[in-house]
């Protein structure tokens, strides 16, 4: 155990405290906006009032662009599950010349500028494939995002790899398992809590994702993010994102928690 | 003609691609693509529109100018609401088509005065754009701290205003236009007659003054969210604004001048896509939108001046409207300078010179902010 | 155990393995790879190239339309420009800050998580440091806005203690990047601190030395992996932001900025402008690389 | 004295019986590194075969080998006369018990016994009688429905037995099942391990680094060094008559005597217990290879006394003795008594 | 016969002395949990104590207490005779070799070695060579600039002793530092261990749940079990007169005879090397608790071969005889044989 002194301690304990103000008060600010009746954010809040509550539930934009978020987001998802766990696969177990590339290249869509990746994939569906008779529309979209999510699963699922004992693998196969079989039953229930974890982390990832999705967004169609953009181009009903960001910061929670649960059940098992 | 803003140098002439204009109506498509500003087509009027001529409306929200070209140019979009430092890229970009105005009934006398012919979107005399809307770019001052009540640009402009480190500024490349407004009235040597044509050496002048100004800026805003929040918390004091940021504010401690040495302002028109695949449903989408009404419900919903005069006398809210935004007011507008696309070619009329164009005040305007 | 696993790890690059069993695992290794090369290579690589020629190229002044052609008047007005230069070195210097400051807070609420906090506290502040990251990147930027403007939440609470916020500067620029991507150091910084083996620490302390003298030579090296692959987040996704500076920025000025400002308008010089903050993500990357971090990450 | 050469010849016919592993020249190289070399084994049909050695001298690696997770690089398998060297590891009628169990951390106890009857497509219900009925041969019925983290070790390692055995495969290999158990724990295993063993009658490769384990189990003993088999044989024969040095050494303490002191001119190696211990003064024995010299320590080591003797030719010899029944067994010498020490051809073993 | 009650008046003022370490009445609770239950110990200066017994029974935390890792729950530690109970490990003057040995994987292993004196502000040419003396000491200077992982078991071994031991400290602690070594490597460790503790005169406690390790290295061994220590002593008064069953059956084969059969009517135990066999046609020895039987199995072990009788009475009794120098002494009786089995009272120890 790291042995700490009181002081130390109560040094980190004013650490961890004045960090979780930082994050949480503006939080806190959006939550309490959501009830103030003023038109746009603001502090202190002179009058409360349900009103934003009441015109954002009725709002079929912000269903639109809520039920956009989250089909972008799936399937963003869906791709870096697949992608994601592939690459983890192989650069886990194969040794092979330009692995460091490999690496890198899963690694470099989440670490360049959004700019750059938006402008680079929207010049490619408009330049390269509109011309050729390929209309990518609301899949760009889902494109891009699926690129710069990949590395989020495939950090989490190597990671796992990493920890998974190799014997009990060749256990299954001993036992008379093929290789499908265990995988099956073997290994995928063995990286799945990891799967699921990087399966939330880039949901979350597209979720919020603005400035690739400025560039690669359809006609029509906003994502809650784009919404939020147009609501601050337009600020005679700022508040409504107020009350959006509320419901968004309550229903984290399930993931988060469903996070939480899978990582402890994975701690425990080992 | 300078009366009105020295806007409509009507003779110039540039080359410009010729797309082909369309000739007459025919069968309605089925949808028609939009970039448009955050308050433009909303459903209050989208549905009537789709109910009347079968064209769905699917809207692309743009934050800025050049966003919409670039956007135009995807080739995505049949119409566009383009501001006037967009409409002579598009219009030289080949990017959008001659409008026949015969196909669109709407557009007739009612249309106000100071929003027809306008270089920025009528070109070697062909019409490129049907008008919207328009607004100027006014000094706005929080009236508890700027007591005295300004009534020039110098309190936001020069270093020793007493309200230094309070000042916010528009944050685009256009706003160069601004500090050439000040300069043309406080530095008549620099001979600037419009701050849309400005050679090197005038530029360099008002970068000068937008250095100096960056000083004492609190911050620049480009989302009128950002705007209204500078002033109601504080950040800010004074600065650029539009009449409807001043109005969503709630708070009569704001107040808002036209300087007396005349300001920027923007005006709006619909144009339509040189590769529109739905060119009925958006002669519609501008006839429509041309209508008393319609025009007057998306000026209301924004916050501008309605292009279509008729609107002002359909109520007395319209009317008020009007009232608020100086709808009819060309005395008011004649001292604004809407926003132009500059280029090589001084549209102030002089020949001897070459004027800077706009990636040249793009690439300026970085130097500003260092 | 390290031994173990690499005896067990087949190795490609092993100079005799039998022919059988090599032709087998290429097979193997190319189906794995197949697809997500496809699709980072076809696409995002392809996209990338596409963009960075037009670097290159020459934009019509009038109708800023994009042409072919071969010309190296970008790069020219990028150095000619100071402003290109002042701003890829405010950036960097904005990025860097960043990182240093989620290393600063990620270290020590790492170390409370794992070694004071009760195992009921530990998990109500992993659910902590994670719940932000959903809160909404717009949400967050604008909820700063409200935290930190002149007559706002952090003045209004410390103003009567003489505390004075630092307004919209570069400072609230890099407080606001560190609130957005600190979650992406927070966790492997603390994840990594609780897989130390704890026996680390008793070795440390039985030799003589005390907590500040273990973390800095114990747990600082042996955590450096999993900072630098946080570092990576923090650092890469605070060099390409724009839309902080733009809202809580006053007058600070990015590299996002300038290329946002120039994409539409102007592509060529802003692809040209993008190598730099590609190249600075590129160096920073290869450079850890060696470290076997982004493995890690 | 080879044990290896004379079982060679005795059991040729039995190779065909299933059962059976035998290796040809199997070889394995890991790069440049060779970790099995032409290694040729005979197991007999229902034999405990055990394998020991120093860590890294390819014990793992030729059980690897015979489960099929490594490929040979030369050589040849039989099992049961049937040539595997290209069969897969699921397709071999071998099982394995790993040395860290490898229980499937997800699945509760009685699932991972039934996994191999799933796989095999055996239906529910006959599945949960046949791992009732493993489970009740390794007493553990009671756990049937909890996590492999939930057992000791000891239990963990008798379901990884029962695992395995319920495919009654013909040969079952062990890699050093007991190493991570604890001295009581591990000597209670071995017993049970041996009557498995003897109760359903399957192959047992057992590998091991402890002799006393591989001694007291097994039927045979195959000793490995560097990726070779030293000596094959039973434990009286590797033990009573190495044909190594490394052999004897392995094996437990020996006396390494050279060549001038032995009576046949050859170099020896005798067992502490097999040193005769005596009062200097006694007259050597007739026979027996006899030195004087000085105990220079004694260790107690509970059932025995070793005595370490730097004898006058210069050779240290180490005598162990039983603290038997003989009153004061133990006491008998102290340090720096003069001793003779002594030891009859028959309990020397010629080393090549 | 119980060892502690014997020391406990002689040493009371060796316990000030350097390296005495005295624990009194030392408990330690984890939650609802007594892992260790008022415990007291003794360890004299330059002492070898050896803590014995199984997993679980509390050796880690009772060293782990000494080092200073654990707080007692309640109770006192003393060092030299001075109450460390509270003083944190850093302060105290114990070095601790950990089972795993916690080399600092980021560290080369001169660096490691050093930690210590880095630690205590020693300058680095000082530190360069008083490092370079203790990897000379466990001959390993060859190692010096490479990292813990790029070594072996042994190796890795030796550095931790060498990290501990150079800083000098008054008491090392040992927690079964040869627990991952094979055979051979163990038994060479232990002889230089042994040495070791010889050359530089510290005192060692040393945690092993091997009996004969125990046995062989150390001054005395404290047998816990369940939290406790059950005995303390000598390895010979452990073995050969253990005070309780437990003790008897941890320290290797014992029979415990009940205490109908014994001469004065308690239970005792009697080691199986103590056991006598004759014929049973031989008569009875006089003084001597004697028994029936009959062989039902034999074990070859190597050193010795052990039979179980199965005396008229219902007792089975385990006795071994050495495979000494005696012609054929392994295949005096076989499996079936009528034996007489016969030990005398001096062998057989009371227990409670
Ligand atoms: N996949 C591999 N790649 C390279 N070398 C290997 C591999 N597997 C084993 N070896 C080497 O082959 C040799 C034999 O290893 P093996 O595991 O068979 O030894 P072992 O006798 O089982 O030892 P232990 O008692 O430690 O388990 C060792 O030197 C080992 O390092
Ligand atoms: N931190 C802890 N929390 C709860 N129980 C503990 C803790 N540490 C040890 N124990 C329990 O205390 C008992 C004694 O543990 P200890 O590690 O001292 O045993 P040991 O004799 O060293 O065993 P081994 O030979 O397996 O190392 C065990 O039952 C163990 O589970
Ligand atoms: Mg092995
Ligand atoms: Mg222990």
């Amino acid at each position: 155990m790291l042995r700490l002194s009181l002081g130390a301690k109560f040094t980190l304990g004013t650490i961890v405290a004045i960090s979780l103000a930082f994050m949480y008060i503006p939080l806190f600010l959006v939550v309490i906006n959501s009830f103030s009746a003023a038109r746009i954010s603001s502090w202190p809040i002179t009058s409360f009032s349900t009103i934003w509550w009441e015109k954002a539930f009725v709002s079929e934009p912000i269903r639109a662009a809520l039920l956009n978020s989250v089909i972008v987001g799936l399937g963003a998802t869906t791709i870096a599950l697949v992608l994601g766990t592939l690459v983890a696969f192989a650069l886990q177990r194969y040794t092979f010349f330009g692995k460091q590339s490999v690496n890198l290249l899963v690694v470099l869509p989440i670490a360049l500028p959004g700019i750059v990746t938006g402008v680079a994939l929207n010049n490619t569906y408009n330049r390269v494939l509109e011309p050729i008779g390929i209309e990518v529309g609301y899949f760009g979209m889902i494109i891009a995002h699926g690129t710069f999510c990949i590395v989020m699963v495939f950090n989490n699922v190597l990671a796992r790899l990493r920890r998974i004992n190799p014997s009990i693998e060749e256990a299954s196969r001993d036992l008379g398992a093929t290789p499908m079989q265990t995988f099956r039953l073997v290994t995928f229930p063995q990286f799945r809590s990891a799967f699921v974890a990087g399966a939330i982390l880039a949901f979350a990832l597209s979720f919020d994702e603005v400035v690739v999705t400025i560039f690669t967004a359809p006609p029509g169609v906003d994502t809650l993010p784009l919404w939020i953009m147009n609501q601050m181009a337009r600020p005679n009903e700022a508040s409504l994102v107020n009350v959006v960001a509320t419901v968004v910061i309550l229903a984290s929670f399930i993931p988060v928690w469903v996070s939480q649960r899978l990582a402890r059940g994975a701690d425990e098992r080992e | 003609t300078t009366d009105s803003g020295g806007n409509t140098a009507g003779g110039l002439s540039i080359d410009v691609p010729d797309v082909p204009m369309l000739e007459e109506l025919g069968e309605m498509e089925s949808e028609v693509n939009i970039v448009a500003w955050s308050g433009f087509v909303e459903p209050a009027w989208t549905d009537e529109f789709t109910a009347e001529t079968g064209c769905t409306v699917n809207r692309r929200v743009a934050g800025t100018s050049d966003e919409m070209v670039q956007l135009m140019r995807t080739g995505d979009y049949d119409v566009v609401s383009a501001s006037g430092d967009a409409s002579l890229r598009l219009i030289a970009g080949g990017d959008v088509q001659p409008i026949n105005l015969d196909l669109v009934p709407n557009f007739g006398d009612d249309i106000v005065e100071g929003m027809k012919g306008q270089i920025y979107d009528t070109i070697n005399g062909k019409s490129y754009g049907v008008p919207i809307g328009r607004g100027a770019n006014i000094l706005q001052y929080n009236s508890d701290v700027v007591t005295e009540a300004p009534t020039s640009w110098d309190v936001a402009w020069e270093a020793d205003s007493p309200y230094a480190g309070k000042i916010i500024a528009y944050d685009a490349p256009i706003y160069i236009a601004d500090a050439a407004v000040y300069l043309m009235a406080h530095e008549p040597d620099l001979g600037i007659t419009n701050p849309y044509a400005l050679d090197q050496t005038q530029l360099d002048a008002a970068i000068d003054l937008l250095k100096q100004q960056n000083d004492i800026v609190s911050e620049y805003w480009a989302d009128p969210a950002a705007q209204i929040t500078s002033f109601a918390g504080g950040t800010s004091v004074l600065g650029t604004s539009w009449e409807i940021l001043r109005k969503l504010t709630d708070d009569d401690k704001f107040k808002s001048v036209l300087p007396e040495e005349g300001s920027t302002g923007w005006s709006d028109a619909w144009m339509i896509s040189a590769l529109s695949e739905s060119p009925n449903c958006a002669y519609a989408w501008v006839d429509y939108t041309s209508e008393a009404e319609v025009n007057g419900a998306i000026a209301t919903n924004f916050g501008m001046a309605p292009a279509n005069g008729a609107f002002c006398e359909t109520s007395d809210e319209a009317a008020a409207h009007c009232d608020y935004f100086n709808a009819t007011d060309e005395e008011y507008f004649s001292n604004v300078w809407f926003w132009t696309t500059p280029i090589e070619q001084c549209i102030d009329g002089r020949t001897d010179v070459t004027c800077t164009n706009f990636q040249q005040w793009t690439d300026a305007w970085l130097a500003v902010k260092g | 155990m390290e031994g173990r696993l690499s005896q067990i790890r087949p190795s490609l690059s092993s100079p005799h393995p039998t022919e059988r069993n090599t032709m087998n695992r290429r097979a193997q290794l190319s189906a794995l790879l197949a697809l997500p090369m496809l699709w980072l290579i076809g696409i995002y690589i392809f996209s990338l190239v596409m963009l960075l020629v037009t670097a290159f190229w020459v934009t019509d002044p009038f109708t800023s339309k994009v042409k072919p052609g071969f010309t190296l008047r970008n790069f020219e007005q990028i150095i000619a420009n100071p402003a290109y230069a002042s701003t890829s070195i405010r950036t960097l210097g904005i990025a860097l800050a960043v990182t240093v400051l989620s290393i600063l807070i990620s270290v020590p609420l790492g170390i409370f998580m794992a070694k004071v906090a009760s195992p009921k506290l530990r998990a109500i502040l992993a659910v902590a440091i994670t719940l932000p990251l959903w809160a909404g990147y717009l949400v967050k930027i604008l909820a700063m806005r409200i935290t930190f403007t002149e007559e706002g939440f952090f003045n209004s609470m410390l103003g009567p203690l003489g505390i004075s916020g630092p307004g919209f500067s570069i400072v609230t620029v890099i407080l606001t990047l560190t609130y957005l991507w600190l979650p992406y150091m927070a966790v492997p910084v603390y994840t990594a601190i609780r897989q130390l083996p704890p026996n680390l620490f008793d070795a440390s302390a039985d030799l003589g030395a005390g907590a500040g003298f273990t973390i800095r030579t114990v747990v600082l090296p042996l955590i450096r992996p999993a900072i630098i692959a946080g570092s990576i987040f923090t650092f890469s996704l605070s060099l390409g932001d724009y839309i902080a500076a733009k809202f809580v920025g006053g007058s600070t000025q990015m590299i996002g900025s300038i290329i946002a400002s120039n994409i539409n308008l102007n592509p060529p010089i802003a692809a040209a402008f993008s190598l730099v903050p590609i190249a600075f993500v590129v160096i920073y990357l290869v450079s850890v690389q060696r470290t076997g971090a982004l493995e890690r990450m | 004295m080879h044990a290896s050469a004379q079982q060679a010849s005795s059991e040729s016919d039995s190779l065909t019986a299933p059962g059976a592993v035998s290796l040809t020249g199997v070889s394995k190289q890991f790069g440049d590194f060779t970790a099995v070399e032409a290694l040729n084994l005979d197991v007999k049909p229902g034999e405990f075969l055990s394998m020991l050695g120093p860590s890294g001298s390819g014990k793992t690696t030729v059980l690897r080998m015979i489960a099929g997770f490594e490929n040979v690089t030369s050589g040849s398998i039989h099992l049961s006369g049937v040539d595997v060297t290209e069969v897969p590891p699921h397709a071999r009628q071998v099982n394995t018990v790993f040395q860290d169990y490898a229980l499937f951390p997800h699945l509760t106890i009685a699932e991972n016994v039934g996994y191999g009857l799933r796989v095999a497509g055996v239906d529910r219900t006959k599945r949960r009688a046949q791992v009732g009925l493993a489970l009740d041969q390794v007493q553990l019925s009671a756990v049937a429905d909890r996590l492999p983290h939930q057992l000791s070790g000891g239990q963990r390692q008798r379901i990884a037995l029962a695992r395995a055995l319920i495919l009654r495969p013909q040969v079952l290999l062990l890699d050093e099942p007991l190493g991570a158990l604890d001295k009581q724990l591990r000597e209670e295993m071995q017993i049970e391990l041996k009557q498995i063993q003897r109760d359903v009658g399957i192959t047992f490769i057992f590998v091991t680094h402890d002799q006393e384990e591989a001694l007291t189990l097994s039927d045979r003993v195959a000793v490995f060094n560097k990726g070779r088999i030293e000596q094959v044989g039973t434990a009286r024969e590797v033990y009573e008559f190495p044909a190594t040095e490394f052999v004897a050494q392995f094996l437990g303490l020996s006396n390494l005597v050279p060549a001038e002191l032995s009576s046949d001119g050859v170099q020896s190696s005798v067992r502490p217990e097999r040193v005769r211990l005596r009062a200097a003064s006694s007259a050597a024995s007739a026979g027996a290879i006899s030195l004087l010299g000085t105990v220079s320590e004694t260790v107690y080591t509970g059932p025995t006394t070793r005595f370490l003797v730097d004898t006058e030719g210069g050779v240290r010899i180490i005598a162990e003795r039983a603290n038997d029944h003989h009153p004061s067994a133990e006491s008998a010498f102290a340090r720096g008594d003069r001793v003779r020490v002594e030891w009859t051809k028959d309990h020397a073993s010629r080393i090549g």
